[in-house]
């Protein structure tokens, strides 16, 4: 383990060679985890007829960092699973939600805890499970339900990932991950649903066994590709450093 | 008939707020609910949950000590408390889904008198907000939610039944409104206080369905 | 959160209250992660018509320790559900494994994959699930099995408990806990998947916070009494003072 | 006919682990396939799993240096190797079920020319030890199987049908035996390679179902 290295020089390189029509999960949850330097490089990749997969779809924030709206925008999506289509409060507009009314898209909607649980599921080799979320109501029509023990739950299938973004704090060089606070969200369940991670990290990379092996949040054989982000303004968004900076 | 009778937004989330009880996990939505961390429950102990994995939040941060890689649900820069732990999303539905919420709280734009409640999707939309509100509703031992009594052009929000797309139903436990205070009892509402300057009389006008009165009705304290 | 402990002063108030026809759990995979102590609590302290969850019922190894297979030979156990009623090798024997096979105790023999993934289950909210184990086995006749895309899974349900009882290197006064190295096993799904967790800890309690958020393995929310272990030879097993010592 | 002729129990354990590729996760079972993490092969990176949680175990431990809190599946207490990682029991078998480990070494009573095999219970048993086995054999890349190639009584291992129950049906890729390397087939085994000092008659006499041997049949480097 301790002789190879996943770390790459760029996020160029980091997201070469994905394919016309793979599935891609994002890590994040508002701006935390969020791998803003990983998509900034897929904007320039063009791969095309992407199935993406996120809690949000981004764009709330002013100024607008890269989300992945911006490849719906650029016409390179052919679905979208996530758990938000439109903004909670009516009163904030997701720019995703005008291509998403309008047809352009297609877009599967999906409880919040349900869509983790899917992932989780593909990395643990779930394929299937049931769960009590969104029984009764439209998003349960003509699905398939079971009464366990007297309450009735849905059907829900393991949700596979080609390829999944993330962002963490520390990696090591074989892979290990940590995440710092609300940065860990969907990350580990995003790694371990799909083919091959790629990782954007805060911090500079450690040599392997850098973290002690009781503090690994995402074990490194989840994770293929890792990339530092560099000082802004080439990196996205601020890294521990300016945070306290600010 | 405007929404801005009875009581404030605050006052609403504080109503709430004092249900809580010691020891109790408490999951707080977007927008008025967030507002129940603000309320003096004296010495009871909450535990905080957040969808993103965060079990034990605090405060929103003080301008310049804000962890930018710590948000609640609704993006707030918020802080810890001690004993605080972070979890990663699926372990974070498992304790919503495992049943140790105490009460989650959630605005809606529509609750009925069955507890059926609708807060992700209007009619006419394609799509919608579901978050986690779905994982919530559906799991937590008592959801509350805050609303405003009325919408914008006088109709009521506690209706009979809802006509937006449900969130879950049968679920709601307790509504607070800026009229008061109602517990939906599958016939009609329960009225189990009434906000200070309403009359019943223009309550049950404002409240689809049938409005039963609790005995010995108090006035919301507006504290 | 700061303001309550849930620390104890012995292993005997701990385990008090438990009452007959329990299902309680127990962490452990060979010797780390078990908690010897309050299994010698509730070998003295009564309950019965117990149900019993466990990787395996213990008692190979010399000199033997407080087990589980000892609350059977006391009678107290209406069920076993493990991994193991006997060795995997045929040349050691279990204590337990002539009270199964002479039908003195029920047992449910569950892949121990399985068994971890029913626990996890139970702890997040999942009444059932599908997985490829056990499939073409003895184990899956009569049962519900079902074909997705193209492979053949077996429907496993949630095993809930009404105790979990694990041991874990540090914990906080609000509960907690971190375990070190193989200890973990067990102990994360089992406290997740019981209504009510003990833990025996290595380490002096910390005062609440005194774990990072970060680094905590098993949230206090799941964790209701704890006991430190004391030092040997009243506290069973070494504590990691010791280990060095050796 | 005894099982002692032929490969020696380490020298089985090293033919598997010269399958072993750069980068492979593999399980190692208790009893011999341990002892494939003896086996010199080159610079050749493997991370071993074990049921328990640990990513990427070492050598065992010196005596006097070890983690009472640290072992493999075996109940030895190990090592770690830079770069390892602790999970949780769900978790550890999560990397098992989603297809993460490349290889995993087992023991077994019997394996079939389809590719079954029985590790868990004895005829006549009411139960058994079952552990992670079903788990790793349904869900591993690879299952290498490794036996003595006949009972204590002289009967084969390899069989044309498993009469002990099964642990999975048609998963095993590959037997080392005392006698050789073997295949199953579907309508036999193909025997690969030949351990040295027996000749193929000898095998065929000792084997269950039909038994082909592949062309240039090599004998097994008893190193």
């Amino acid at each position: 383990m301790a002789g190879r290295t996943k770390l790459l020089g760029s996020f160029a390189e980091a997201v070469a060679g994905i394919p016309d029509g793979s599935s891609i999960g994002f890590g994040g949850f508002a701006m935390p985890g969020t791998p803003f330097n990983l998509i900034k490089a897929l904007l320039d990749q063009g791969a095309r007829r992407l199935t993406l997969v996120a809690n949000t779809t981004g764009g709330a924030q002013q100024p607008r960092m890269p989300d992945i709206g911006m490849l719906v925008e650029q016409g390179r999506v052919a679905k979208v699973i996530c758990a938000f289509t439109a903004a909670t409060r009516p009163t904030d507009v997701l720019p995703f939600t005008q291509y998403y009314e309008s047809g352009d898209v297609e877009a599967e909607l999906v409880p919040q805890g349900t869509l983790a649980e899917r992932l989780r599921a593909a990395g643990a080799g779930i394929p299937a499970f049931y769960t009590p979320t969104a029984v009764g109501t439209e998003l349960a029509e003509g699905r398939e339900t079971r009464v366990i023990d007297g309450r009735a739950y849905l059907l829900e299938y393991a949700l596979k990932l080609d390829y999944a973004f993330i962002r963490a704090r520390f990696a090591d060089a074989f892979g290990n991950l940590r995440f710092h606070r609300s940065q860990r969200n969907f990350g580990p369940v995003m790694a371990t649903a799909a083919r091959v991670t790629i990782a954007e990290i805060d911090e500079p990379v450690l040599r392997a066994g850098g973290i002690d092996p009781d503090d690994v949040h995402t074990p490194g054989i989840y994770v293929h590709r890792l990339v530092q982000v560099p000082p802004p303004p080439e990196g996205l968004w601020p890294s521990r450093r300016q945070e306290k900076r600010r | 008939m405007s929404g801005t009778r009875g009581l404030t937004r605050q006052q609403m989330a504080d109503r709430v707020a004092r249900e809580f009880q010691d020891g109790w996990i408490v999951n707080l939505g977007v927008g008025i609910p967030t507002l129940c961390s603000n309320t003096d429950i004296g010495g009871r102990d909450i535990t905080y949950h957040s969808e993103n994995g965060i079990i034990g939040y605090g405060g929103v941060a003080a301008e310049g000590e804000e962890d930018l890689n710590l948000v609640n649900a609704g993006g707030q820069n918020v802080t810890l408390k001690p004993g605080a732990a972070v979890v990663h999303h699926a372990d974070s539905f498992g304790v919503i889904r495992g049943g140790r919420i105490d009460a989650t709280v959630m605005g809606a734009y529509q609750v009925s008198m069955t507890g059926d409640f609708a807060n992700w999707k209007l009619n006419g939309q394609r799509g919608g907000g579901i978050g986690g509100a779905m994982d919530l509703a559906a799991c937590a031992k008592r959801v509350f939610i805050i609303l405003e009594h009325v919408t914008r052009d006088g109709g009521p929000r506690l209706v009979t039944a809802c006509d937006l797309p449900v969130t879950a139903r049968g679920v709601v436990t307790l509504v607070a409104t800026n009229y008061g205070l109602f517990e939906p009892m599958g016939s009609g509402f329960r009225l189990l206080e009434i906000a200070p300057g309403l009359t019943v009389d223009e309550v049950r006008t404002a409240t689809g369905g049938t409005l039963a009165v609790a005995s010995g009705l108090r006035e919301t304290e507006a504290g």
